[in-house]
């Protein structure tokens, strides 16, 4: 292992862990740190972040481990060669949440009909159809730029800057639900924090069914060969962590007291379903 | 005219005004004079209503001044004050001059006049247009007076108005009061330490010692019958003997002062404390040799035990079993040959001496 | 370290290639925080001198409160600000909520405290025989406050420039009432400087962020320059 | 509004429960913010100073950079110290970033314009008369130094209340070099009141966010009454 | 000893001090008397190392104290300045008056003594605990004097150390400022705008006039032999008469001055255009008819203008064809009963009239 040269007072490891905001703001890692930290002897300190901000951390090298949502820009990373041993923990779903009284008329319609029709809705003349966009280059709005293509639009050209019902918030997804909630209009959310704002909130779920709304949470090392002094093993002792059967069984009951339903599902048994590598759910790092 | 009624203030636990009773008439020159502390700066701004009296009221044309704060705007502007420390805004000499007009809704060419106006008559014609805040100590006082001055006010306040100024500069600032007070008919009350200003401006002088006013009066009056020892003391008068009236006829009694007699008019009973108080102008200083033995008043023999220069005159002091001192001028000194440690006589005449009652303490 | 240079370069392009939304958003940050400076200015002189100048019970504590009105967090201004305007709020039916009005608001609260603070600091500097003066020269209330306004004028247009900055280059409650909106027209846009900054921020921009840091800073020097000349006329 | 109210009642029970995690942060907010006050307070006087009483080329330039630093936004000030402190920067071997200290930096840094500026104000306002009986009376430049300041301890202190007030209520710097770490220690942690606040805002909890504004104001408040009594002496 | 060698000094285009020369001996009092606006206070400046000449140098005992910043602290602690402006730090008067003994690091108990004995002797005992700012405009003086002087420097400066003082306070001062230099060889330089105080303390006197000193000298020089019309006038010569020698012989010249001839002692040769100085009280002033004929000197009958209370006395203006003024006391004027309007005869001695070549302009 490394050697640290601020003296720390314990003998404890610390992990630094970046992280994306929703799994942060669900409380989902407060839950299963205190278990790993006694476990492992170590200290586990969680930056949370969106995710450009998080790889941005990871790629200089501040941060021992990553946790994200975006395969897209998780394989760019893994590929520069600033991560190593990715391993998919978690998957759900986006939902895309509007007032109830749904002016668009999007309701059960596949996410990618449900946009085309808010869009040609949105740009009719006195129309009260809006929609609120991350505009953050998150995870959430990578998702959504997908599916926008996935529906057949230039995002840049046909979207974005294509009139006034299309707002890009900036900002992150609690305060994005805020702003779509005050304007009554539609939005893409993660299915947590939409429920974990679903009491302020006078949004509902208009469309949460479709391939393209999967969101699927991976942890990952950052590559010590690119930064010898990263902690690699209580990293690799994370990650084996989010992806053992104790761990798995937290996430997939996480939640459900409070919401009625669970706000993650455990990746362990579902590769297939979410398409991903038997290895990337199970194989234990080495 | 501004009637001072048992004005009292206190700073904390400290008296400085206690029970200031005077009477201020339209178109007076009123000085205040007393020692440093006394509350002349004060009392002054009292009557500006810039602070209020802790007792007693002040009435100008009958009016209570601090009665009804409403009314303070239009009471102050009948006022105008110089401050003892000059103090003037970062702007333009002009500018600060223009003050008190730009308040008054004067127009721009009426200001521009009166400014001009008023630099000259203080002496600074041609500074308008310098930072004020560059200005020499003088300076400043002239502006600050000028900027009193130019909104015509009807009772002028002056706290030592020409403290930094020098003997010139002085007299035109004198001559301009005596102008304003003239042509306009303003009331004037000024404080001054400098107690000649004092007896040439005003009507009258207050006295202001102990808080309240020892004495009100004509300047000839303060300075030639002080109503007490400390008055007489402080207006100058050099010679303040103490004693007891021992024999008395026809208002011209005999005093004891230890050891000497001295002969004085006064109306006081034998066995009277009194002080009494010769101004050294009037006594006369002769060689023991030239003395008239036949003078009808006081002659004392002695030996001069100084002779210090004081303005164009030196001051000659002679013991005669008390130290009694004269002002001669310098030619006169050396006309006589008075030099310290020679024998000379000294004389004066009963009427030059006034008594009053010895202080209680 | 060479994000800061590319930030530089990245900047001198923004400005170089008149970038139309990088003077969308300056324009609007400029506009939105002067007024707010505007504003509390107007507010902040005439409630300084009457705290400075009153005698009234429970000035001392008065004082004291708008000291400690300085440590108002921006996103705890702008919480408030958003409860009182957001749909459900008592002025819900302005409708103000992710409009500029809002955020002119949310930073004149915010930065009226300070602004007050100082004035009563500026006012407390003016040598007392000035103050006296004006008063026996028969000045009305305002010609009073008029004249020792400009006596003060050096530190009150410091506090303005102090103002200014706080509010040009506060985020919490932009961010939290404007909303950072980036919408094709510009009156419905929100975004400011620093949402923007924080923005590219999030996404890991850093060089952006620089350059959009740098854009801001040579509008605060601009404004500052101007405040200047005023000072020393 | 309710959620001012709940907001109210939630620091009320915040505060006589005494919640370990909210004294905790508490503790952490004051202990930052006050050192990096302490710290910008040394290296901002004798800066003041001498820009004040310097009579060297390019000081109004300077001056006008001061007043200009005003406007950093704590985001940039976060920028740049992350890429100073971050590992691969220049300082990266220190290990600085998401701990305590580098919030310190980051605030000192953020505060020392407003304070070198407000010291320079400070220094202005003292009678050019007393300055030269400093100087006369055979003052070293320490002893001058010292004296002057005694003088204008009013609106020194009110620079100290504004400087505090600004570090403790920032947010922008605190997260990006802080990093709002809740670790099991106290010393690894770095959520301060402000980083907390952000967080309650962002996951909806807006009574918590006003509960703990509440908090800061409180110590703020507390703060603030310690200066004012030092004001008065 | 302290050099002036041809100090100037000028504020942007304004010259102030244009070649200030002189020297003060160690151990000398001397003073700066001269207008407002003269720029005494800017030379005390100069000499405190406050402000820089702009060209010329000032030495102390030999040494450029411009010349050498590093040495500005051991030079500046060798000096105890009194401003004319007074100012105070926001602390108790002790504080205040401690602050020089401070900076030398004097320990606690020598300071409170000093402190004590300061307050004292300046007249303001029991005011030590005082708040400095709420002192009246005579007492702030008197702190920054006591301030100045505990340190017990070797020069001692004083810009207008008395102006904010009445009489008694500045006779008490004076007595202190003579004591120092006495005790303790205090090289003294002050400025006043009181003339008769310049003369009082000071061995010797400038008179800065126009940017340089228009005449040094003894205070009776000065008082006596001015050198130029304008130092005569300044120091209160009252009677300035313009004239051309018409006759001389032995030293004694006749001048004419307006159509009036006036004898005068005098070195100038005839044709020369010459102002004439006469002190009042070298005036004499009697009846007409009283007069004596036989006078060696000058017999002037005139008309008598104006009777002014100055003072003890009374100024007297006779018009002889050219205005003449003299000082009488009170009694004198009763005795031989000088009214407006009445008849007299002036007379004064040749000596009495110091001749001065008139003005170039
Ligand atoms: N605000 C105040 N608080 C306490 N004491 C005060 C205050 N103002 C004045 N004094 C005291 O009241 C007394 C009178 O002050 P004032 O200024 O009226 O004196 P003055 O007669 O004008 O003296 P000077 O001739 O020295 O100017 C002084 O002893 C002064 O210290
Ligand atoms: N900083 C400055 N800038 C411009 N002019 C100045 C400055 N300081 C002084 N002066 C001018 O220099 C002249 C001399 O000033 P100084 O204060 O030396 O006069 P002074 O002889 O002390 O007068 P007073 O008897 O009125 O105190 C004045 O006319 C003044 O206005
Ligand atoms: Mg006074
Ligand atoms: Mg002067």
């Amino acid at each position: 292992t490394t050697s640290d040269p601020t003296p720390i007072a314990t003998e404890k490891q610390q992990l630094r862990i970046a992280t994306t905001t929703s799994l942060y703001d669900t409380k989902l890692l407060a839950q299963i740190t205190p278990i790993f930290e006694e476990q492992y002897n170590a200290e586990v300190l969680i930056v949370s972040a969106g995710t450009g901000k998080a790889l941005e951390y990871g790629q200089r090298g501040d941060v021992d481990v990553l946790m994200v949502h975006d395969r897209a820009r998780e394989d760019t990373f893994i590929g520069d060669g600033y991560g190593v041993n990715r391993r998919v923990f978690a998957y759900n779903y986006f939902v895309i949440v509007g007032p109830e009284s749904d002016p668009a008329g999007i309701k059960g319609m596949q996410p990618e009909a449900a946009f085309v029709t808010i869009r040609e809705k949105g740009m009719a003349s006195e129309s009260d159809v809006i929609f609120v966009s991350r505009g953050d280059n998150s995870g959430t709005h990578s998702k959504e730029k997908a599916i926008w293509k996935a529906a057949g639009l230039n995002y840049s050209a046909d979207v974005q800057g294509s009139g006034d019902w299309y707002q890009e918030a900036g900002k992150g997804m609690g305060a994005t639900l805020a702003m779509a909630n005050e304007k009554q209009a539609y939005t893409l959310s993660d299915i947590g924090t939409y429920l974990a704002y679903k009491g302020d909130l006078d949004l509902v779920t208009l469309v949460d069914e479709g391939d393209i709304l999967l969101n699927i949470y991976s942890a990952m090392q950052i590559n010590p060969e690119k930064y010898p002094d990263v902690n690699s093993t209580v990293a690799k002792d994370w990650v084996n962590f989010m992806i053992s059967d104790d761990v798995q069984k937290e996430i997939a009951s996480f939640g459900v007291d409070q919401y009625g339903q669970p706000l993650f599902y455990a990746a362990q048994n579902d590769w297939e379903k979410i398409g991903v590598t038997q290895a990337e759910v199970k194989d234990p790092v080495l | 005219m501004i009637e001072l009624e048992d004005v009292s203030k206190r700073f904390d636990d400290k008296a400085v005004l206690a029970g200031v009773t005077g009477r201020i008439e339209r178109g007076e020159i009123f000085a205040v004079i007393g020692p440093s502390g006394a509350g002349k700066s004060t009392l002054l701004r009292l009557v500006d209503l810039l602070d209020t009296p802790t007792e007693g009221a002040i009435r100008i044309d009958g009016t209570d001044v601090h009665a009804d704060k409403g009314q303070s705007l239009s009471i102050r502007r009948m006022m105008g004050m110089v401050f003892q420390k000059p103090a003037v805004f970062n702007s333009t000499v002009a500018e600060n001059i223009a003050v008190g007009l730009r308040f008054r809704g004067a127009d721009e060419r009426a200001i521009r006049e009166k400014v001009e106006d008023a630099l000259e008559i203080v002496g600074l014609a041609g500074y308008g247009e310098r930072r004020a805040r560059t200005l020499s100590g003088g300076e400043m006082q002239r502006v600050a007076l000028a900027r009193a001055m130019v909104i015509e006010p009807e009772i002028l306040l002056m706290d030592e108005p020409t403290a930094n100024l020098d003997p010139v500069s002085v007299e035109k600032i004198e001559e301009l009061v005596f102008c304003i007070n003239r042509d306009l008919g303003t009331t004037i009350l000024f404080s001054t330490h400098d107690m000649y200003q004092g007896q040439r401006l005003a009507h009258r002088i207050g006295v202001l010692m102990n808080g309240v006013f020892a004495q009100v009066g004509t300047p000839r009056e303060v300075f030639t019958l002080p109503a007490s020892r400390d008055v007489a003391r402080f207006v100058g008068i050099e010679n303040v003997i103490e004693g007891v009236v021992v024999a008395g006829e026809d208002g011209t009694v005999t005093v004891d002062a230890g050891g000497v007699r001295v002969r004085a008019k006064s109306p006081f009973p034998r066995g009277e404390r009194v002080s009494l108080c010769i101004r050294s102008e009037d006594i006369r200083i002769a060689p023991a040799i030239r003395a008239r033995r036949v003078f009808d008043g006081n002659i004392l023999p002695g030996t001069v035990t100084s002779v210090v220069p004081r303005g164009p005159f030196s001051r000659v002091t002679v013991d005669c079993g008390l130290p009694l001192s004269s002002v001669l001028s310098w030619k006169a000194v050396e006309d006589l040959d008075i030099r310290e440690g020679g024998r000379v006589e000294v004389s004066f005449a009963a009427e030059s001496v006034h008594a009053v009652r010895a202080a209680q303490d | 370290m060479y994000e800061i240079i590319e930030g530089f370069v990245e900047a001198i392009r923004l400005i170089v290639t008149l970038d139309p939304d990088v003077i969308a958003i300056s324009a609007r940050s400029v506009i939105i925080s002067l007024t707010a400076t505007v504003l509390a200015t107007l507010l902040a002189i005439p409630l300084g001198a009457t705290i400075y100048f009153g005698t009234f019970r429970g000035r001392k504590g008065l004082i004291n409160l708008i000291q400690t009105l300085y440590a108002l967090p921006t996103v705890v201004v702008g919480l408030l600000i958003f409860l009182l305007i957001s749909r459900v709020g008592p002025f819900g039916f302005l409708r103000l909520l992710f409009t500029p009005t809002a955020m002119v608001i949310a930073q004149t609260v915010l930065i009226l405290p300070i602004m007050t603070g100082l004035t009563i600091s500026a006012l407390s500097g003016v040598d007392p025989v000035l103050r006296d003066t004006l008063r026996s020269l028969g000045a009305t209330r305002l010609q009073f406050l008029v004249n020792i306004m400009k006596e003060a004028r050096f530190a009150i247009l410091a506090a303005v420039a102090i103002g200014f900055g706080r509010a040009i280059s506060e985020v919490g409650a932009a961010i939290l009432v404007g909303g950072n909106i980036m919408a094709s027209s510009f009156a419905s846009s929100t975004r400011v400087l620093t949402t923007a900054i924080s923005l590219e921020t999030s996404m890991g921009n850093i060089p952006e962020s620089i350059a959009l840091g740098i854009v801001l800073l040579m509008i605060a020097l601009g404004v500052n320059l101007a405040i200047t000349t005023v000072q020393h006329r």
